[in-house]
């Protein structure tokens, strides 16, 4: 009867996580905003603007990760109907919603220097928008239903049409001639960016990660909880 | 297989020929919304011209929206559903006749209408042939992902509402190539890439589509 | 000799438990009747044998394997009959007929079917005008164009008149006759040919203790 | 002394002529049961004195004066219970009371009709999770929270369980000791208080023939 | 009469919103709907700007018609419809109460979000206030008018459908006085006129539409 799995064993594991993401996400934040702001050049080209570039990047990369961490979960969902999957992913929805916004904020904060408007409709663009209308969907899905948990199966479902858009967004910059940045770090022959840029680009996408992770402990446990208290009461009766 | 398909087909199409009201709604929308831009933006033909495209796409997808709920909310609601669920025939194959219904009465009247409202939105007639094509490859893509919208809400609270916001991000593919085809006909460019990009989404809607439909449908009985 | 029997079955709706640890069986030619108050759990087991819902708890076998291990044959020889009658108010009787006998490929003599169930005369008004007992009894028919095995009846005679209820229990009759099962939730008799009596009322949380739950 | 009758009744329903020539009559205190085969008109004559159908011929009179005269107050006092359960997924039992209250202007205490029926557990349920009898059980709450003294019950009995059952005709008793009037269409017994047995059946228009009118 | 004016809206709005997190479903709606126009013809400014008005118009004729079939039928089909024309209260009464229980919950959001659609599509400032008042006059006239349209569909004979049909047109005047007044407030024309016609369509509608939507239902039961 593993929908009941009792999620003790995880719970452990995300409090044992906790403070050390929680502490991390502080110092890197630190050491991030350190290199990015004191210790790198200015653009030749861009000038300071590119320091937008160390927020920009990672919350892009992680609105994207963690809309994979939700299709994963949501798969897992409807295959082995894992009771954590679940969790995870409901928990990380609002969490990816915000990575994407960030993204898209500071992409159009960017971009008004350098494309001279807030924004283009070009596929890079397009597919973001896209993925934050998604996870929207997603949100509003999962608490559409008077019954508890009744939302779960929909919005897993839709989760996973919208894996299409991912690809879309990775490649777009490649498949199109867009405005926007081709990708100058994840590349087959290596980064095209300075040394100096990168320092603290990895560190800020360290720090987010980090953060996510926090933020993702600190939802599971108040969600395990009402679970827990859900799942005890049905098994009570179930045995009664 | 292949009867219970013909079954469904037929029998949708009956229904939505028999009480129209919806059908023709849809269609009406679509007339009334498109004759208030050239108010909007003034007699200047040549502005119109360059609106004509995307208004055209967007009102067809809006206007397909709008037909969405009749997809499965009554058969939901009365139980024809759960036996469609429960039948020989499986629930992909009529999801797959339920969406070509709903083509067939409302996309496809669409499609006959467009060349109206673009005259109306003096579009120049290059634009006419490759607006057609692009309507009649877009336009199943629209009722095949409305089928996954309209079955994830099943049960849900403002349904209509949720389906919209379900189902038009997933629409956007297909207005913008739908519309950078006219415009590359416009300009003289070469069309066929953006109608083969449409072509290939059809492709991927048309089994993708009622699967998650399928799944979604049978999520809604318990 | 066919057999569909669950083990220790619960179901969880609307937020509370509703059937707790029910066991049952038939064998072909029997008939297993559900009685019990309103809001017992009748209707929740029929769709839970349907495969509509899927138990909390417990498994559902036919013929001693798992139904899950084989849904599609387990719907193919099912027909569940629930309150929802799913006439169309635009279709004519003949026309509904024809479309549930497609999509089951079965290839019942339809003509049969409506006069076995006193339909002539409506056969072809749409459903918008067919009277309580007519809708019923058009469900009734789909019976007769799906070819199962199982048949599971939710209040079949509810607002059939007599000479139908009559006709009804003859359907199910020789239905069992040739080597069917059925289970039917009903709160009159129905006096079918071999039936046992499962009274859903004690295996039923009671709404008191049940609605503990509700405010999770 | 309070009285409904009606004269020489004729309908055209569907295409086709369904009641000729019916007349009736009841008085405080009286019940009217309705019987007769599915389709012979039962819940049609219940809709003409409802005032939702137009009679074809004849007239409805309340102590002597056509009720067209006041349809106003013949709605008011009347309530119509049909086979349509008007129950809404998404509202709860008691806001679904409070809003009929609230319709017709009553100011019945919710509490006692709610109980009265045995729906205090699923009060807070919404519509959505009730069982068939618990939806018919909610309809029936509404004549309490209606003042009429004209009840026109449609198969009242459908879907109930014995308890149930016994609390409506008891539920009627009161109404017709306090002078009320019932009419009520069914197929079971509904063992009132001094009714009186109308077999629609010999107005009814045998479709066979009536066929021949649907060209009409 | 007035109790049950009130009876009838609260449970109304009740199955409209069941929750405020609805409200953030319309603005989410919008929000994507607005958005496709973009999308659809391009990011230019200018070009949004003189659309902005039609769309937002658009937008609001979109959302009252999601909704309009569940203005009435889904009470229809259930037999509620039945029981409200045999209550105590005038049906005249209870169809005002719906109409604006069914504005409350599509118009009244729409109202409120048109300055952020409106910042979206940069309309000028110059015509927010009139796009407001507008909206304020004639998305009430909207929701009046429908209640005619889905009170005829209800008997889904054909005649019924044709008439239904007709009534859609006399949407037109309302969105077209609706652009019109936005596009004279941004070339610095005087506006009331616009705004007085509109005001004078909702008086009107206001007594005639409830009226020819009660006399629709009571047909409908025959
Ligand atoms: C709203 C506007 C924008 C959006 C939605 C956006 C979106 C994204 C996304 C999703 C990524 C990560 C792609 C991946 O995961 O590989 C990304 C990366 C990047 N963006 Fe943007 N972007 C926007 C504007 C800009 C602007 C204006 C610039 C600078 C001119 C810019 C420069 C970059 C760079 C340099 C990267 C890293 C490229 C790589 O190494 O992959 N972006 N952007
Ligand atoms: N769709 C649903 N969602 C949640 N709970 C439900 C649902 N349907 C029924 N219930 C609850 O489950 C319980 C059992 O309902 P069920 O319909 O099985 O009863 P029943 O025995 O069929 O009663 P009846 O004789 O009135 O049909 C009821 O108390 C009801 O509140
Ligand atoms: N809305 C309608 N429009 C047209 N004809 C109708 C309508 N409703 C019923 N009829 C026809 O009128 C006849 C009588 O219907 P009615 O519902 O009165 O029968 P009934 O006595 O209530 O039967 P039951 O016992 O099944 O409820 C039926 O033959 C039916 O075909
Ligand atoms: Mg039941
Ligand atoms: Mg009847």
């Amino acid at each position: 009867m593993h929908r009941f799995a009792n999620p003790t064993r995880f719970l452990r594991i995300s409090n044992a996580v906790l403070p050390f993401a929680a502490i991390g996400t502080v110092i890197l934040v630190l050491l991030g905003l350190y290199y990015g702001l004191w210790n790198s050049p200015a653009d030749y080209q861009q000038g300071d603007t590119v320091r937008i570039m160390y927020i920009h990047v990672p919350s892009a990369y992680m609105a994207v990760m963690v809309y994979g961490i939700i299709a994963t979960c949501s798969a897992s969902l409807l295959i082995w109907k894992h009771p954590l999957a679940e969790l995870i992913a409901r928990a990380s929805a609002p969490v990816g919603l915000a990575f994407t916004f960030l993204c898209l904020a500071t992409g159009s904060i960017w971009g008004k220097p350098m494309w001279g408007t807030w924004w283009v409709w070009d596929a890079r663009l397009t597919s973001v928008l896209i993925m934050f209308f998604l996870y929207a969907g997603y949100m509003a899905l999962s608490n559409a239903f008077d019954e508890p948990g009744r939302g779960n199966k929909p919005a897993a479902i839709l989760a996973l049409v919208g894996v299409v858009n991912l690809p879309i967004i990775k490649f777009s910059v490649d498949w199109w001639n867009t405005l926007h940045q081709p990708a100058s770090i994840i590349r087959l022959d290596g980064p095209s960016i300075a040394a100096e840029m990168l320092t603290p680009l990895f560190l800020m996408m360290g720090a987010f990660t980090t953060f996510y992770l926090t933020l993702l402990a600190l939802r599971l446990r108040s969600e395990i909880a009402a679970a827990r208290l859900r799942n005890a009461m049905m098994t009570g009766q179930v045995e009664a | 297989m292949f009867a219970a398909f013909t079954a469904m087909l037929i029998r949708d199409m009956r229904m939505g020929f028999r009480q129209a009201a919806d059908l023709t709604l849809s269609l009406a929308f679509f007339l009334v919304a498109a004759s208030l831009f050239p108010l909007g933006v003034g007699p200047d033909p040549d502005v119109l011209a360059t609106l004509s495209a995307g208004v055209i796409w967007v009102l067809a997808l809006l206007s397909v929206m709008l037909s969405l709920d009749r997809l499965f909310q009554s058969d939901y609601d009365d139980g024809a559903l759960e036996l469609m669920a429960l039948s020989e025939a499986p629930l992909f194959v009529l999801v797959l006749a339920k969406a070509l219904a709903h083509w067939l009465t409302t996309g496809l009247p669409l499609v006959a209408l467009a060349p109206i409202i673009a005259v109306l939105l003096n579009m120049p007639a290059e634009g006419f042939a490759t607006l057609i094509i692009g309507l009649l490859l877009g336009t199943p893509t629209l009722s095949l992902i409305g089928t996954i919208g309209a079955a994830l809400v099943l049960g849900a609270r403002r349904a209509s509402l949720l389906t919209a916001l379900l189902v038009l991000p997933l629409y956007i593919p297909v207005l913008i190539f739908g519309v950078t085809a006219v415009d590359a006909a416009l300009a003289g460019l070469a069309v066929r890439p953006h109608l083969l990009l449409m072509a290939s989404i059809l492709a991927a809607a048309l089994p993708l589509a009622p699967w998650a439909a399928a799944a979604a449908i049978r999520a809604a009985f318990q | 000799m066919v057999e569909f029997s669950g083990k220790e079955l619960s179901s969880f709706r609307g937020g509370r438990l509703v059937l707790r640890d029910l066991s049952f069986s038939v064998r072909g030619g029997e008939a297993l009747l559900l009685t019990g108050p309103n809001g017992s759990g009748k209707s929740t087991l029929l769709r839970l044998m349907a495969g509509l819902l899927d138990p909390l708890t417990g498994t559902l076998f036919r013929d001693g394997v798992d139904v899950t291990e084989d849904a599609e044959a387990h719907r193919h020889s099912t027909y569940y009959f629930g309150h929802a009658e799913a006439i169309k108010p635009a279709l004519t009787i003949r026309e509904d007929l024809q479309f549930w006998r497609g999509l089951n490929q079965a290839d019942t003599d339809l003509e049969e079917a409506i006069s076995a169930l006193g339909l002539s005369e409506q056969a072809d008004l749409p459903g918008r005008y067919l009277s309580a007992g007519q809708r019923r009894r058009t469900a009734l028919a789909r019976l007769m164009v799906k070819g199962a095995d199982l048949w599971l009846l939710d209040e079949p005679s509810v607002g059939l008149d007599k000479a139908s209820t009559k006709l009804l229990s003859d359907l199910v009759k020789r239905h069992q006759d040739s080597g069917g099962m059925v289970v039917a939730a009903t709160h009159v008799d129905l006096n079918l040919a071999n039936e046992t009596v499962l009274d859903i009322g004690q295996f039923a949380v009671d709404p008191g203790e049940a609605l503990s739950f509700s405010g999770v």
